[in-house]
This record gives C-alpha cells, structure tokens and sequence, in this order.
C-alpha cells in the first residue's frame, strides 16, 4: 500500500525538487530517490507476491466516483523492471550527462525529464481507469518526445516532432475512444467495463483505442517515428525510451483486449495484430541489418522485439484465453517485455559508453573496442543473447513459451516468425559484435570509469537470469492475470 | 574381470620376443649394432616348432579375445618361417649397413616376422587380420629400406595393393564373424559357405589372401617389389611372407566349394604362365620373383584341390626359395672367381631340388603333394617341373652375369664366407629336411620316393627343361619390364591421383545471391523513408482504426 | 436537443482537425488541428457525459484535466518547432514539402 | 551427495571459466593452476563416478525454469561416456594449450571462453531433459565463436562467422523440433522416452528431420559441414577440442540422444528414418573423405577427415542395432583420441618446424620423431588398422551393419578405409621415406606440447589392444548398449 503510493509519488515529487536544488546536490538526490524507489518496487513486488493484488482506491472513494489503483503481479513486475533500468540508466547518466560533456541544457533537463517519466509509466502500470490511463501515457509521451529534444540538433528535433506527432495523433484516437466508451456505459473504470451491458460503440471505442495504442506502441506500419527518435536522443535517454515507453501502451492494449473488453475481440482483429506484429519482427530486423549507426541498429531491433508481443492476441486473447496454453502465450509476452526492457536498457548505454569512448556509433569506428572495452563489449554480448532469445535468457524464456503455446494452439505460423526472428537479431546483431572484436583499435578511446562499464554489464546479466531464475517472475506474473484468460467467456 | 590369459605361454612368446627386440633401435647406444639382434628373433618360433607346436595361450582382455593355437601345418609352417628368418637375418646382419636406416629396417623386420608368425598362430579372426596387417604393410618398409626411386615406386605399388588386400579381408572376416556371430576362424570357416553373403564373404576373402599369395593375375607386387628389396628382405618376402596369403586361403576356404575349382584354374594359370614370363626378365630378383608367382601358384593349386600335402611342400619352397635370394645377394659379396662358381654349384643344386629332381627335397615335396591329388593335376605338377627347370636355369645364366650390388658393402671374404654359410645352410634344409620330415608329413611309407615311377616322374621335365634352358640359352627371349599386366594400370595413374577441385565454388555462389539480396535491402530502406512521410502514416491510423473496429463490429 | 448540437459541432471539429493534419504540412497548422480535434473530442465527451437530467460531474473534471494535457502538449510542441525553425529555417519535417 | 555431484562436476569448469575472465593477463601462474586444478578435480569426480554408475548408480539434479522448462543434470552411462573422454582431453588439451600460447595475447578471454566451452560440453553430456540439452548446445556455440575467432585476423573472423552462420539457423531448427515435439508429449525427459502417438508418421518425421538437421550442423553432416574445415582457422589447441571432443561430438552425441532417448530406437525403425540417416552419413564419410585427399594443407586434411570420421557415430546410431550402436558409441571415444592426437601433432609441426603444408612433411620423422610416431599412429588408427582404436570401432560397425540387415555399410567402410589409406599414407610416406627439404629446421623441445601428444597417442594403441578388458571404451558401451538400451 505505502510502497505504491512512494512509487507513484516519490519520483514525481523529486522531479518538483530537482528543479530546485543547485547543480551540485542535483544528481545526489536524484541517486537516493531512485534508490528508494527501487526499494519501494521491491517491496510492492513482494507485497504482491504475498498477499496478492494491491489495491488504493484514491481519497477512500471507490469506482466511479473515485480512482482506483491497482497493482497485480504483471503490473508489480513492470514497475520493478522499470525501477532497475530507470536506477541502472541514472547511474550511467550521471557519469554520461554532466554539463561539461553534454551542456548545461542536457546536463540539467534530463533528470526532472526521466523522473517525470518514471513517474507517468508507475501511474500506467497502476491505473484502472481510461482517462487516467490516457493522462498516463499522454505525460509520458511528452517527457518522452522531450527527451528525444534534448540534445536541440537539427534532426534530434525532426525526430522529436514527428514521435510527437504520432503520439498525440495516437492520444487522440485513444480520446476518442475512450469518449465513445464513456458515452456509451457512464463509467471508465476497467473493472466495472468488463461486466458492463454490451452496447453497439463498443467495436468502435476499442477499434480507435488500439489504433491509437498501436501508434505509440510503435508497431509496424507505425514504427516509423521510433528509429530516428530513439537514435536521436541521448544514450541513457533512448535506453528509457527503447526499453520502457512502448511497454507502458502495450500495456494498457492488454488492460483493454484482456481485462475491459475481452468479450470484443474477434478471431479476425486478433489475427490482424499479430499479422502486423509478424510483419513488425521481419521488417524490423531486415532494416536493421542495413544500418551503419549501432543505435540505429539498436532502435531497429526494438521495433523487431515489439512485434512478438503482439504474438499474445491470438493466442492467448478471445476465445484462445480458455485454452490450456493461454497462460503460456500470455506470460511468454510479458516475459518478452521484461527481458527486452533489461536487454534493450543495457544496449543502448554500451553504445553510450562507446559514444563516450570515441564520440561515434559508427560500426567503422567501433572496431577493436573489444580489447578497450572488453566489460562493454561483454555486456553487450550478453544483451544480444537475450535478444537473439538463445537460452538460457529470458529471451529465450519468452520465446520458449510463446512457440510453445502456438504449436498447442495449432498456429505454427507464429512459431516459424519466432524462429526466423531470432536468426534474423542474430544476423544483424553479429555486425557490431564482429566490429567490436576485430582486430586494431580504430581510434584511441577515452578513459571510461569502471563504475559507468559496470551498469550495463549489470542489467544485461539480470537479462539472463530472468530466463535462468524464470520460476520466480513466471508465479508474480500470473498473480491477479485477468480472470477471463482462467475462466474462458 | 577374467583372469588375464590361460594356456601356456608358448604362442605369445614366439609373437612377443621379436617385438621387444624390435624396440631395441629406439634405444640410441644400441642403435648401432642394432642388426645384430635380427637372427636371434625368430628363435622362440624354432623351438616352439621343434617342440611340435603344441599349446595354447587365451587372452580375454587383449583385442577383442586374443586365442592363439598353431594351425594346421602350423608346425611346419612355423619352423620353415623361423629358420628363413633366422638365415635372412644372419645375411642382414652382415651385409646391410648400420645406422639409422637399419635401426628402421630392424623394427620393421621384427615387426613383419611377428605378423608373419602370427598368421601360423592366430586362433580368431581378429588376431588373424591384426597378424596379416602386421605382416603385410610393415614389410613396406623392407621393401623401401634402400630409399631409392625404384624402391619408392616399388613400394607404392607394394601398399596399394597391401592395403587394397587389407579392405578386402576385413570384409570377408567382417561377414564371417556375423554368421558365425563368434570370432573362432573355425566358426568362421564352417558358417561363411551358408551365410546370407557367404559368396561375396569368400570372393572378398580370395582377393584379399590372393594379392599376398601372388595369385594371378593379383601378384603384379611381387615381381615389381622383389627386385627393389634388399637381398635379405626379397628372401624372407618370397620363402616366408607369401605362405601367409596361403595359409589364409587354407584356413577359410570350405572343401568342395566351387572357390577350390576356381583356385585351382588360377593356380596352374600362374603356375605355367608365370614361370614362361620370367624367362623374359633380366634381373636375377625378377626371374625368381615369377618363378615365386609359378610356385605359389602350384600350392594354390593343391589347397584348392585339397590336397593335405600344401604345408609339406611350403616348407620345401619357402627354404628353397629363400636360398635361392640369398645366392644372389652372396653372388654380389663374391669376389675371387671360386666364390662365384660356388655360389653358382648351391643355387643350382637348390634350383634342381625346386624343379624337382628326383631324392632331392623338391621331389619329395610334389609327391607328398601328388598323395591324393586327381590324376590330371598330379600330371600337371609334374609337367610344371619343366618351365621351373625352364625358369630357374635362365635364373642361373642371369645371376652368373649378375654385378656387385651399390647397396651391399665392400665385398670381403669374411662377409662373403658368412652369407654364403648362410645359403648353402638354407639350401642344405630345403634338399634334407623333407626327408626328415617325410613319415611325419605325409604318412606314405618311407620307399616311396624311390620308386622308380617316381623317380621317372621327376626325372624327365627336369631334363626336358634343361633343353629348353639350352635352347634360350642360344636364342634368348626380348627382355620386358617386370609387372607385365601393370602397364595396363599406367593409364589410370591420372585419374587415381585427384585433381584438387575449384575450392572457392560455393562463395563464388553465395557471392551471385548476395547482390540481388543487397538490392532487396536498399529497397527494403527506401520503403521505410516513404512510410516515415506524416500524411500516409496518419491514413494508415485512420485506416487501421477503422479495419479493426469494422472486425471488432462484424464479429458482436 | 441543444445536446446533439454540442456532438455535431463537435464531430465537425474532429472532421476539419482530421483534414487539417493530414493536409497540411507546416507544423503549427498541425498543431492547431490537433487542438481542434482535441476540442471537439471534449465538446462531444460532454455532450455524451450530460445525459438525462442530472448533470454528471465526471466528464467536466475530465474534460478539465483533458484541457489542461492538450495545452501542455500544445505549448511542447510549439516549442519545438520553433526551435526547429531556428536551426533549419523551415517549420516542417524535413523529408516533407517545405512550408513558407 | 546424489544431487550435487552433477553440479559440481559442472562447476569445476564453470568457476574457472568464470574467474579467468577476470583475470590479469599476466598472472599466468593463476589461471593455469585454475584451469589445470578444475580439470583434475573433474577427472577425479569423473573416475570416482564410474564406479558408482557401473553399479547401477545414477545422479539427479533438478533446476525447474519455467513450467515445461526443466534443466535436469543426470549422470547416466552414456552422459559418463562423452563426460570422461571431454574431461580427460580438456586435462590434455589445457596442457598443451598453456605451452602453446605461452605469452600470447588475450589469453585470460581464451581460457575463460576454452573452459566455458569444457562446460557447455559437459552440461551437454549431463543433460537429463531435452531443454537443457538444447541450452547447453547454444552455450556451446556461443562459447565456441570466440575460440574460433581469437586471432582475430581476416581469416578467423570470418571462419567464425561462416561458424554462426550455420550453427545459428541449426539450433533454430533444434528449437523448432523440441517445441514442436514437445507441444505435443510435454516436457521430454531421457529417462522416460515420450509417448509419440500424440503426433502422426509425417509429422514424427518432419521432427525426426528437424532435431538432424539441428545436431547435423555440429555433427558436420553433408550438407551441413562446410564451417568446420572454415574453422580450422582456429589455433591449433581449439582446432584439437573442435575436431576431438567439443563441437563436433556434441552433435554426434545429440544423433545419439536423440534416436535412442528421444524417439527410441524401434521408433526410428518404424518410422523409416534410420536407413535415410545412415545413408546421409555414408555419402558424409565418403565426401569428406574425397574432399581431404584435395587439400594440401595438414589441418584442412585433417578437418575433412573429421567430417568423414564422425559420421562413423552417426552411422551406428542410424543403424539402430546393437552393435553397431556399439561401434557408434566407443567411435566417439576412439575418434576423440586419435584425432586429438592428430592436431596435436598438427600443432608442433606447425609451432616447432614452421611446418603447415602437406609438403613441408618430408623427413620431418627424422627430425621430430615422438611426433612424428605419434602422428602416424593416429593415422593408422584412422585408417582402421588392428590393433588400433579406429579398428574396432569399424569392425563393429561392420557387424552391426550386417546385424541391421544392411550389408551396403561394409562397402561403405571399405570404402572409406581405402580412402583414409590414400590420404594418410602419403603423409607417413613424406614423413619417413622422403629427404627432408635442406632448408628444413624444427624441433621438439617442448615436453609440454609433445606429451599430451604422446598420450593420446598410446591411448589410441592401448584402447584398442585391450578392447575386450571391461574398463575398456569398448567395454562400457557394451554396458551402456545391453543395460540402457539392450531389446
């Protein structure tokens, strides 16, 4: 109870505070929020783990009338998750973003940006109602497109300005939805939609809210705006904005396909989704092998690890959710989620630490940093193994599961997507591995601390025992998972 | 774990003795009068054959079940290799140079004389193969020990055939043990004619003992290999090495199959023919090499026959023809004119024996080998005493003319006294020992070789072929390379030794799909910049909003 | 009655604001046409809140907070472009038709 | 204690691999007490061991993952198997790597990535279920990519990507066979082989080609070998535990695993996949053999020789009898020793004498004789000579070959007999009848390459010659066949 409420307040709270304080005391204070923070998540996934569900119903008033808040196992794991990258990425940040590197404009905007952030992702994981979900990702989109502004380059803008334009063309669709709804049933709270009397709008509502999602989401044909954005930004920026932002919308189409509509979804929408995310994995992944810049490299195969989420519609969404291997699908995507989040955060803070090593991403110049570098190296290793999803990662956990449950499910499809998928992050993760291991060291890097090397290598080996421990996050996940999935309809 | 051997011995120390003094080269100060150990090698063999070759070692553990047994003949068999063993190694001893060559040639000979031996003892077909094996690719290495080009080539043609032989034995054991399903050669033997591949089993076995035995037309080696070996190596090559194709053929064929005929129409084939090519070679080596292949053909004949009398007639023809190399080799240490003329009056005295003259040992053996033979055989054994007396005499001319070898050392009289002691010994076995041996061997009555239709039978080819020897004497036949069929295989040389392919196939390959794959992905990004453009983008989210709520709407 | 208004003028605002986005390229435009859009989302939320007699108070406190988030957003983006006006001297994407 | 064990064994080379990486580049003296420590306390639990499993004993250790992901450690006769000849040629191996590196570059990354690798093979070996074999097998070509690419140079880069780019889409194919067999069966443990009547014939044998398609890229099946002579770019220490124990064993054994635990051999049978197998394993062992006598370089030779001499396990799984089964199995053994031995001597030649060409050889016996005898032992036993390991395993397979009512492997050995014959006695012909070049150097004064050699070596004479001895190879897959999977 106490936790959620810190982890919802505490980093909006020292956002306010940064604001104020002096240079010096900036990032101190910032470390311990975060670290309390963290603390905090620790203690709610532990409070879930116990004692079931959280629930606050905001000023005692429960639903309509009143907000509730509510944390069940895949919420508690998303906020511990976002807590370790968020922690890991202010670690980095402070060695990365000091004034005298990157300016005072960055050296300052970024930690009330990131905190405000956090914040606008604990409120998504939590909340139950529509429109307090919709502030949710409205604020988190705006920190996020700011953050893509930070370094005020040409292009950084470019970039920030189409991201903004797809999420707020994305909130408004979403809005829109959510208006539908309302007029239609009087009420937003999803607890009390999944019982609602069905009304014609429905299709609608939930058609403009995917829409929308799938926008900010950033799957496939919407991926557009989130390479140059995420290559843009700042390297512990991308890291938030690669491993966290698309997990809080992905989120909240589970919340809407999974627990306020699932009476909706048609064979037909589920298939179109997933079709889109098979797509999403191929075309994320042939880009990717085409670029020169490691971020690019990076951002492309977010946008191919996005598209298996979408894997769980069909298999473990409408009727499917009645099935044995429901549970399977459902956990193997947010199993994805999670193992991606830590993969992808760790990803692009090596390619800060290369950035800051050699001033360029360029797979040219990043030849030989291997022997340089080798903990960066390593860790960066370690991260593409959970993204190639070869075990004994949490990856491959994912994927294990998600194969699994579609050859039970008899859509062998997916399985084939899966498999490809995974040959496919290897093929274009190799290319920076090879360079990192050639031969002579292109150019001669700066000094990094072993402080700053160690946070990456940090989170990506987390990564890995997510899949080597995967018992333990598997039992959280399926506290409070919605009761259609168990029951069938 | 079973106890670790049973039986006596014996057996396993006739194998094991010649091994550990082939280790005496590795030895550095040995290594020099390393030689020297040679004819105390086989001497465990003599006396285990003296003492009648009785008794038996087991190993379970060694192999795959060592058994060790002396084989039929084995006794006889076993005695002649020894003592040719022993006389060719005293020759080594003294005539060959030491050094590291011959430290080499020492592990190489004790390891030959150890297949050799073993072949004579091998209860299993495991043994048996490892016997053969031992014996017929460790003798590569007598062959080449002079190093020159025609021992190199020699030797190539040696190990090819070797191995071709080894492929083909391991086959024919291969599907003799399945039938079986034991690994006794006695099983073996009785289970092959009935097994569902017996035949091809038995024709495997055939070529594989044939290529050893010098079964036409498989004896291209012998010919080739004879002449290019050291004096020493060709005796024990042509007197010792070549019964361990027979010996085989004995133990694994089955009686009255149809094999025995075709053994028997191979056997005189060589029998004659070779014996007439080898009046067409010049070498001394060459001629007795063909007239082994004539010889070896002979006792084919007689073990395809059946005929009980092989062993007995073995021995006479490995100890003669042992002799008969070592003669040339004293021919080359001889000096002074005497010498020459008395290395002349052994080797013809052993020649005779060979051809069959009457009393001598030769006579004796054809008799014993005549016992039970069908008439028309019989007769053909005795007509093949006219091209050997053919043969052996143009032997005699040529090794008349025959020079001091590079190889050998300075000649000295010393020398010479020791090697030819050695040959006249051999030669005074080959023409006594038979009589010894007679009651015992054969089992006819002792006057039996002086009867006079024996003593005619093996008097007049030998005379018929002294007049031949005359005639070529006079007009001799036009010289031809040793290895007659071989010029066939010359051709083939260039298609036997593969050509390296065009490595580089498959990249050239990958190299033609890479490019159409490069452009797929240039396109593949020029997509993504025309998807990137705003106004498509927001219609697409119009569009996509709309398809799933229309899906969302058909479905409720 | 007055209701059906409030939604018509409300649906018409989203029609203009759609049109608007996907037609024109200078980025202020857009903006505003986001605006327009969001204003008539909320006329229409409105609209739809208000049924019956009783006036429901839910929607207006979201139309509040919805207001109060589209101005936010309004005034992030309009300092982007104009950041983005100084540094390329067009206020528009850069892979898109330039705008005055 | 029955629990632990497995892990432990594992841990011997895990903490080493784990520490190494840390390590100074200098503190030799550290990471080879390391590395040999972890290697001898595994041989001893390894001989402690086999023992016990010899009466009859097993060892269990259970990790649950994920529902349906079990990693399960068991030490059955088979895993001691594969275990005991991995650690005793990692014990060889470690030796003559440390005295063939000496004071290189890199090598805490070497050994760190060489034990992982031991690891990766041994969690092979143990793997009780078929996830945790296929996790172990991705470890193993993970940690394999490095060795592969140490130099670090063009040629070895790119080896080790040919190495990914075939081993990648093989363990792809893996996954897809365990996910799609085991969608149906549930989790597949060894010791209790699924019930496959869930799955009808063409699917079974869809699967059945998977899982081959799978191990047969580490098993170097044709079509699916072309990494491992491209691999030889490799140093010679890790070319050594490539060819002889790690990579290419892994995926013999997994043939193994997969016939006989997973779909069980009367299934393979039925289904009609075992004759296919075995003759995609005879055209490999001639192929490769064809392919070798074309190079001229020593290791690529002895690469292609690889990809033909492990077939030869392959070809006794397929075949499904008994004793070819047996043949199969101690060919794993005796085809571990004698190529080991080979690249070893491969290794001196070219670290002592400069020697990398077939050429080069002549008159090298003179010079680096105990090699050089090592050498053409191991090459003897390759061609099948008695008493040699080589010929029993071939005789077996013969006779399993008869047994399994397919007499067509006898030309198949003999074949490749001959054809070993042609492309290995030239290079004992150069090695000790032709003069050596008059430019000629080389020597072996270093006892540290030269006596691992030298073990192996006689290893291969001596398995060989007391074949029948219970404690032989031979004697354990006799036991492993008539115990685990006798009719």
């Amino acid at each position: 109870m106490s936790a959620l409420v810190v982890v919802l307040t505490l980093p909006l709270v020292t956002a306010l505070t940064v604001l104020l304080l002096p240079a010096r005391a900036r990032v101190p204070v910032v470390l311990a929020s975060s670290a309390l923070i963290v603390l905090a998540a620790g203690a709610l996934a532990l409070a879930v783990w116990h004692g079931g569900p959280v629930t606050l119903a905001v000023g005692g008033w429960a639903p309509p009338l009143g907000i509730a808040l509510r944390a069940d196992g895949l919420a508690a794991a998303l906020i511990m998750m976002s807590a370790l990258v968020m922690g890991a990425v202010a670690l980095a940040a402070q060695f990365e973003l000091t004034p005298d590197r990157v300016g005072a404009r960055m050296g300052f905007g970024f930690w009330p940006l990131m905190l405000l952030l956090w914040a606008a992702l604990n409120a998504v994981y939590l909340s139950r109602d529509l429109f307090n979900l919709y502030v949710g990702v409205e604020l988190l989109s705006l920190a996020a497109v700011a953050l893509v502004a930070l370094s005020g380059s040409a292009q950084a803008l470019a970039a920030a300005l189409r991201y903004m334009i797809f999420a707020l063309a994305g909130s408004l669709l979403y809005l829109a939805g959510v208006v539908l709804a309302y007029g239609a049933h009087g009420t937003l709270d999803i607890g009390l939609l999944a019982v609602r009397v069905p009304a014609h709008t429905d299709a609608l509502a939930l058609g403009l809210m995917t829409a929308g999602l799938l926008a900010k989401t950033a799957l496939f044909p919407f991926h557009v705006w989130l390479p140059p954005a995420h290559a843009g930004a700042p390297a512990p920026a991308s890291a938030l904005l690669s491993a966290l932002v698309p997990k809080a919308s992905f989120l909240i189409l589970i919340r809407l396909w999974f627990e306020a509509m699932p009476d909706l979804a048609s064979g037909a929408a589920l298939l179109v989704l997933a079709a889109l995310g098979a797509i999403a994995v191929i075309w994320g992944g042939v880009l990717a092998l085409v670029q020169k810049r490691l971020k690019l490299i990076v951002a492309y195969s977010t946008v191919a690890q996005l598209g298996y989420l979408f894997f769980i519609f069909p298999l473990a969404g409408g009727d499917g959710s009645a099935q044995p291997w429901a549970a399977g699908a459902w956990t193997g995507a947010m199993f994805q989620a999670l193992s991606h989040g830590l993969a992808k955060a760790a990803m692009f803070l090596t390619a800060g630490i290369y950035i800051a090593a050699i001033g360029s991403d360029r797979l040219g110049d990043l030849r030989g940093l291997a022997r340089t570098l080798p903990m960066t190296g390593f860790a960066f290793a370690l991260a593409a193994i959970t993204l190639m999803g070869l075990p004994p990662s949490g990856g491959f956990t994912a994927k294990y599961l998600l194969m699994t449950s579609a050859f039970a499910a008899g859509q062998w499809p997916w399985a084939l997507v899966l498999a490809g998928g995974g040959v496919l992050a290897a093929a274009y993760l190799y290319r920076p591995i090879a360079a990192l291991f050639a031969q002579r060291a292109q150019t001669a890097a700066r000094p990094i601390p072993r402080a700053w090397q160690a946070v990456p290598l940090v989170l990506a080996a987390l990564s890995i025992l997510l899949g080597l421990l995967s018992a333990i996050p598997f039992d959280l996940l399926q506290i409070g998972r919605p009761a259609p999935a168990q029951e069938g309809l | 774990m079973t106890a670790l051997y049973s039986g006596s011995l014996m057996p396993l120390a006739v194998l094991v003795w010649p091994l550990l003094l082939g280790l005496v080269p590795l030895v550095p100060r040995w290594r020099e009068g390393a030689l020297r150990v040679l004819p105390l090698a086989p001497l465990p063999a003599l006396a285990f054959a003296a003492a009648g070759a009785s008794g038996t070692t087991v190993l379970p553990d060694l192999l795959l079940g060592v058994h060790l047994a002396a084989v039929p003949g084995g006794a006889l068999l076993l005695g002649m290799t020894a003592l040719v063993w022993t006389v060719a190694g005293v020759h080594a001893a003294l005539a060959l140079k030491s050094g590291v060559q011959a430290g080499n040639f020492v592990g190489f000979w004790c390891l030959t004389l150890a297949g050799n031996l073993g072949v004579f003892l091998a209860g299993d077909v495991v043994t048996f193969y490892l016997a053969f094996a031992a014996v017929s690719l460790a003798a590569w290495f007598l062959v080449v020990h002079e190093r020159t080009q025609k021992a190199l080539a020699a030797g190539k043609l040696y190990i090819t055939l070797a191995v071709l032989g080894e492929a083909a034995l391991l086959i024919g054991l291969m599907i003799g043990a399945a039938a079986a399903e034991d690994l006794q050669i006695t099983s073996v033997r009785a289970a092959l004619p009935d097994a569902p591949l017996g035949q091809v089993g038995l024709a495997a076995l055939i070529v594989g003992f044939g290529i050893k035995a010098g079964m036409v037309p498989l004896h291209l080696w012998l010919p080739v290999a004879h002449p290019a070996a050291p004096v020493p190596g060709s005796a024990v090559l042509s007197g010792a090495i070549v019964k361990a194709g027979l010996i085989g053929m004995v133990l694994f064929l089955p009686d009255g199959s149809g094999w025995g005929t075709m053994l028997i129409v191979a056997g005189l084939t060589g029998g004659f023919w070779a014996a007439l090519w080898g009046v067409t070679q010049r070498n001394p080596k060459a001629v007795l090499a063909y007239s082994t292949v004539s010889q070896m053909g002979l006792m084919l004949m007689l073990a395809g026959a059946g005929s009980g009398g092989v062993a007995y007639y073995a021995l006479h023809h490995g100890l003669a023809k042992a002799a008969l190399f070592l003669c040339v080799g004293v021919m080359a240490a001889a000096a002074t004119p005497r010498q020459r003329s008395a290395t002349l009056v052994v080797a013809a005295a052993v020649a005779l024996s060979v051809a069959g003259l009457p009393l001598t040992g030769g006579a004796l053996a054809k008799l014993g080998g005549k016992d039970g033979l069908p008439a028309a055989l019989a007769l053909a054994l005795t007509l093949s005493g006219v091209t050997t007396t053919l043969v052996l005499g143009w032997f005699l001319m040529r090794l008349d003319q025959h020079a001091a070898k590079p190889a050998a050392k300075p000649a000295g009289p010393h020398l010479w006294r020791g090697v030819f002691s050695g040959a006249a010994l051999l030669a005074g076995l080959a023409l006594a020992l038979p009589w010894v041996l007679w009651a015992g061997a054969t089992g006819l009555p002792a006057g039996y070789p002086v009867r006079g239709a024996n003593v005619f039978a093996g008097l007049w080819p030998v005379l018929a072929g002294l007049c031949a020897v005359a005639v070529i004497k006079r007009w001799a036949l036009p010289a031809q390379p040793p290895g007659d069929v071989l010029a066939l295989f010359q051709g083939l040389r260039g298609w036997a030794a593969f050509p390296a392919w065009p490595g580089g196939q498959r990249l050239r390959h990958a190299r033609s799909i890479r490019r159409p794959a490069l452009r797929a992905l240039l396109h593949a990004k020029a997509a993504e910049d025309h998807m990137r453009r705003w106004p498509r983008a927001g219609v697409m989210l119009i569009v996509a909003a709309l398809v799933l709520a229309g899906l969302l709407g058909v479905a409720n | 009655m007055s209701l059906t208004v409030f939604a018509l003028t409300g649906a018409a605002l989203v029609g203009l604001g759609v049109y608007g986005l996907l037609a024109l390229p200078h980025l202020l435009r857009r903006i505003m046409c986001f605006n327009l859009i969001g204003s008539g989302l909320f006329l229409f939320f409105g609209a739809a809140g208000a049924r019956g007699a009783a006036v429901d108070a839910i929607p207006q406190a979201l139309i509040i907070t919805g207001i109060v988030v589209a101005l936010s957003a309004s005034a992030l983006a309009v300092g982007l472009v104009v950041a983005l006006a100084r540094r390329t001297g067009h206020a528009a994407l850069p892979d898109e038709d330039r705008a005055p | 204690m029955t629990a632990a064990l497995p892990v432990l064994i594992l841990l011997t080379s895990l903490i080493p691999a784990g520490v190494t990486f840390f390590l100074a580049q200098d503190s030799h003296g550290l990471r080879n007490s390391l590395n040999l420590g972890g290697a001898v306390l595994k041989l001893g639990l390894i001989v402690w061991m086999l023992f016990a499993v010899a009466g009859g004993a097993t060892y269990e250790a259970t990790l649950p993952l994920a529902p349906g992901l079990v990693m399960l450690l068991r030490v059955d006769a088979l895993a001691l198997l594969f275990i005991s000849l991995s650690a005793t040629l990692w014990f060889l191996t470690t030796i003559y790597a440390i005295a063939y590196f000496g004071a290189k570059p890199e090598l805490s990354r070497f050994f760190g990535f060489f034990s992982l690798c031991v690891a990766a093979t041994t969690g092979l070996a143990l793997s009780g279920s078929l996830i945790s074999f296929f996790i172990f097998f991705e470890l193993l070509t993970l940690s394999t990519w490095p060795l592969v690419a140490h130099k670090q140079d063009k040629p070895s880069l790119s080896a080790a990507r040919v190495y990914l780019a075939y081993a990648l889409p093989g363990s792809a194919a893996l996954l897809w066979a365990i996910i799609w067999l085991e969608s149906a069966t549930g989790p597949v443990l060894f010791t209790d082989p699924p019930d496959l009547s869930a799955l009808d014939p063409y699917a079974l044998r869809a699967i059945f080609a998977l899982f081959i398609i799978g191990v047969g890229v580490k098993a170097a099946l044709v079509p699916l070998h072309g990494w491992l002579p491209a691999a030889m770019a490799a140093p010679a220490p890790v070319s050594a535990l490539l060819h002889a124990v790690a990579v290419v064993k892994a995926g013999a054994f997994g043939v193994v695993r997969i016939i006989y635990d997973v779909f069980g051999a009367a299934n393979v049978i039925a289904l009609g996949v075992g004759v296919p197998l075995a003759a995609l394993a005879s055209v490999t062992i001639i192929w490769g053999s064809l392919r070798a006598l074309q190079q001229d370089e020593i290791k690529k030779r002895l690469a292609y020789s690889t990809v033909s001499q492990v077939s030869y396990i392959v070809l006794g799984a397929a075949l499904a009898s008994p004793l070819a089964m047996i043949g199969g199995l101690v060919h794993l053994i005796h085809q571990g020793l004698m190529k080991i031995t080979l690249f070893f001597c491969a290794g001196i030649y070219d670290e002592r004498a400069g020697v990398k060409k077939i050429t080069g050889l002549n008159g090298m016996g003179q010079r680096l004789p105990w090699t050089s005898v090592c050498f053409s032992l191991g090459a003897m036993g390759m061609i099948g000579l008695p008493p040699l390991a080589g010929f029993v395993s071939k005789f077996y397979l013969g006779l399993g070959g008869l047994e399994a009512g397919a007499p067509w492997v006898l030309g198949v050995l003999a074949a490749s007999t001959l054809l070993n014959a042609t492309y290995f006695l030239p290079l004992l012909y150069r090695l000790w009848f032709l003069p050596a070049a008059p430019d000629a150097t080389g020597n072996e004064r270093a006892p540290a390459l030269v006596i691992p050699a030298v073990v192996t070596a006689a290893a291969a004479v001596g398995v060989g010659l007391l074949a029948a001895s219970p404690i032989s190879p031979l004697g354990w897959a006799t036991l492993i066949v008539t115990r685990e999977y006798g009719p």
